[in-house]
């Protein structure tokens, strides 16, 4: 029908799709099923770092820790807005997130164990999204593509910021460099999985490809991202725990050592070390405000009404 | 000088304990919306808290960090306003109320210090306040008037802040030495009072008529804190003193 | 009357009055309103020293500090036990409390700022508690007087802990003899006005002592106390804040230092340091708790019905 | 030798971790028969640990309190359930379940050891213990049979402690290496789930069907913990690393 053929040629002309326009039903799940589940990353990745913020070794590091922190609960609000033009309020996803119904990246259900991990965090994961977000800016999806031009801008201040922490730590005392050795050797290989399973066993990537969603296949990010940090590890002084890293001449491509993809499922299936408490606290988040959003909802219908009343008598 | 030191050490602790308090809420709020609000002010408060103690530390050839994070709970110089915990979010609020009022009318006149530094901290502080001040303001209103509940927990959260009011307006013997450098609180005690009293007329609020404690108590500015405070700061010095030395 | 006459004998013979003999109503009042506000103060007075049950610096330290804790707790337990022998029944005295009607010993509303404060008070609070509380275990009513006798001796245990707590620190590095002499400087007068006001101004305890409830008066009391803590300071090495100590040779007492009881009054009307802090705090505890006991109503309720069935079918 | 002493320290730290935890109830519980009872449990935690730490600490020529205040959270050995959170007073309850049956299994089992010293402090601990068990039984009891309320809160509480129960169980190369000194925790697991089941069913509820966490993630004998491990320590070391050297 005309929907679909004006749809189509939006697609083929890798133009973009506004709230407005007609759209597959299946194109609208996929995405409010892929930018929620990213909208809740920010806000559950909220939580490793928050651990630290209290902790923070210096007030200067304190600060640029509190801006990130609060920059991912900015970044949860662009792309609930972005999954509501689509239809979905913000309400309904956070149920289902608290619920247990909704995944988040998998990463972070992994504890942020000394301060080091706030530096990896910031080289290793943050580089990762950043690899598998600046594709995103150019999605068919406008309000998606839009948030994504935003988050990309700050996610690689976080970047850098976190490459600096680790910097500082490894050119410190023996300690701080252990910590921050032991940092990257835990983050590493979730951070690669963090661009999902293999191509051969990623099964919608092939679609949301074709929707000019996404623009490039799970390993060949993974694999960009590899030579990313091969460099910058030599920089920071620091070592991958991964012997089998290499470029391979014929492939022009990063190669990298087996990751663990049944840690990976069992995480994902809720099994991992911190998956029950990052739930619990946002459900506990969630209902010890739920009074103060309603006294919020009750005083602006209040005023609605006083103001409605005003206006009848004038 | 060392008294000017001290002054803006005092403003600087007030900032910095307040920031530490607020920082929990990141992650933790009612709403997103409050998450960056809440972080937002937070960020704010360290901001001038940095300048003050940079400022201070400079006297004694130390550092903001040497004085945030080697100092021990006795040598602290906020008052006991700032360490009280952050309880529920209308306790918080009633908090922020308190503390932002008291910051604004500081700050604002603290522009005109005779002393350039403090001078010029207060008046990029005091912008950032005005915002603090219509946020708790806000707030205090939504919460008194939402839902029964709520009114319910802005009054418990009001009477819980207000024992801790009256040693913001001490006035020690500081002041005197330190002449136009400094803002005597006194000087702003009716402003403070009439903006109180407006926002808890508008919220429908009594301005809570609760016995403040004796000034004896009242023992921030000498180091003397509440129960509260060594908990905190065992928190937030942890890290670094298990590396004397190090730089981060 | 019999009743009167009765009492009036078991009065002139000191001896003791039992829950169930007759009793004159004021002395039942009176009773009644010391015992409870002695079992308040026990409860009360966990929190300060809790105050460092996580913190306390040696595990030996930890191990005394909990079970003195712990003890006072028990205290409460005996003393809300025979205040119930008089009619009136625990619950109602703790909502007396956390409604802020009942009355607890003043001094519990100071901080404990140091670990210090635990030796001190242990040595002052306690040791005035001691003073106090010896001759009360010949008080006229059984139950008070037989609780009194458990209490004194572990308070004289607890007491001894804290000189021990004290000796340590004095003898320590300066920063710790300077925390045990500030800590006794900040206690010290407290201690003093635990003992109530100046005789002259002390309307009941006249009556109370026709009662053969108080033994000493307030004046008399402090000053033995004084003279204790004189000799025990000695042997600390460190000094009581208060110039004006001396043995009075003429009148064989000891005198002391003007104390502040406009502080004192301040106190007791609520506009202490931590009056707010303490009752919110057992506030708090019961309102928290409140879930819990109704659990444990529930369950025993049903647990009698079920025995009361099964003896039926029997 | 070093694996006794290891051994030792792994048992020294549950019990050090949880008395730290459980004595947070004192002046905080539910009823004062509780503030009673917590902390009678707490103290004779308190007092395992200092035996199994005082004997470990002989090994490296240390006292228990250089073991308790001068490690990093990276060198304490207690699994990860002694360290989380207390939360309300079921979630407490449950993990007092699962501990006090664990330890009284093991310490039952530890009274046989071939090592005198821990048979020693097994034999006195496991009389403790017992009551410790007999008092978290009784009190699943009553939350799960008590009210709506309860109920609902007791099998949250489970729920919360679920997770953590696996990594109890694990068994690692220092189990074979200390033969009759240690009890591999493989040898009462069928014990154990028999205990807590005939719990779970006279309180008419189901076994927690939870995902248990994988392996890779219980580290606590490894040195990796939950992120609730730093803070307790901060806490709890705070004031004897500020007084290096200090005896109290």
């Amino acid at each position: 029908d005309a929907g679909q053929a004006a749809f189509d040629r939006i697609i083929a002309a890798d133009s973009r799709i506004e709230p407005r326009d007609w759209m597959p039903a299946a194109y609208r799940k996929t995405l409010v099923r892929q930018i929620s589940q990213h909208a809740h990353s920010e806000i559950v990745g909220m939580q490793p770092e928050a651990n630290w913020i209290s902790r923070a070794p210096s007030l200067k590091r304190k600060a640029i820790l509190m801006a990130k922190v609060q920059d991912e609960a900015g970044h949860g609000l662009y792309l609930y807005s972005a999954a509501e033009t689509l239809g979905t309020p913000r309400q309904q996803l956070t149920e289902d997130l608290i619920a247990g119904k909704a995944r988040y990246s998998s990463i972070f259900n992994y504890p942020t164990r000394s301060w080091a991990d706030v530096g990896a965090i910031g080289w290793l994961v943050d580089g990762a999204a950043i690899c598998n977000q600046v594709p995103l800016c150019r999605a068919s999806y406008g309000p998606y593509g839009r948030a994504m031009v935003r988050i990309c801008k700050e996610e690689s201040f976080h970047q850098r910021q976190g490459f600096e922490i680790l910097l500082e730590l490894a050119q410190g005392t023996p300690e701080q460099k252990q910590m921050a050795q032991d940092a990257v050797n835990r983050w590493y290989a979730p951070a690669l999985m963090m661009f999902g399973p293999p191509d051969d066993d990623s099964p919608n990537s092939k679609q949301s490809m074709a929707w000019n969603i996404k623009r490039f296949s799970n390993d060949e990010l993974r694999q960009r991202f590899v030579g990313m940090m091969v460099e910058q590890v030599e920089v920071l002084g620091l070592t991958l725990p991964d012997d089998q890293v290499r470029f391979d001449e014929e492939s022009q491509k990063w190669e990298h050592g087996p990751l663990d993809w049944d840690e990976f499922k069992e995480v994902l299936a809720g099994r991992g070390p911190c998956n029950a408490q990052r739930l619990e606290r946002r459900r506990e988040a969630h209902e010890d405000g739920a009074w103060v959003r309603e006294a919020a909802a009750a005083y602006a219908l209040r005023q609605r009404n006083a103001q409605e009343q005003n206006e009848e008598v004038a | 000088s060392e008294d000017i030191a001290e002054y803006a050490l005092r403003l600087g602790d007030d900032g910095l304990i307040l920031a530490q308090r607020l920082g929990w809420w990141i992650s933790r709020a009612p709403e997103l919306e409050e998450d960056v609000a809440l972080g937002n002010i937070a960020l704010d408060q360290l901001g001038h808290a940095r300048s003050f103690l940079s400022y201070a530390a400079g006297a004694w050839d130390k550092t903001e960090d040497d004085l945030a994070y080697w100092r021990g709970e006795n040598e602290f110089r906020c008052a006991q306003l700032f360490e009280q915990p952050n309880g529920d979010f209308a306790r918080t609020i009633a908090r922020q109320l308190i503390v932002s009022v008291y910051q604004f009318e500081l700050y604002r006149r603290l522009q005109d210090s005779s002393d350039p530094t403090l001078a010029a901290i207060a008046a990029k502080a005091v912008k950032e306040v005005d915002y603090h001040r219509d946020h708790a303001s806000q707030w205090v209103l939504r919460l008194a008037l939402g839902t029964e509940e709520s009114r319910r927990r802005m009054i418990e959260g009001l009477k819980l802040s207000w024992p801790h009011l009256e040693e913001l307006f001490d006035q020690d013997e500081l002041y005197a030495r330190l002449g136009t450098v400094a803002v005597p609180p006194s000087s702003f005690r009716a402003d403070f009072d009439a903006f109180i009293a407006a926002v808890l007329s508008e919220a429908e609020l009594e301005l809570p008529q609760l016995p403040q404690l004796p000034r004896a108590s009242g023992g921030g500015r000498r180091g003397e804190h509440s129960e509260h405070l060594g908990y905190l700061l065992a928190e937030m010095q942890v890290l670094a003193r298990e590396h004397p030395g190090a730089s981060w």
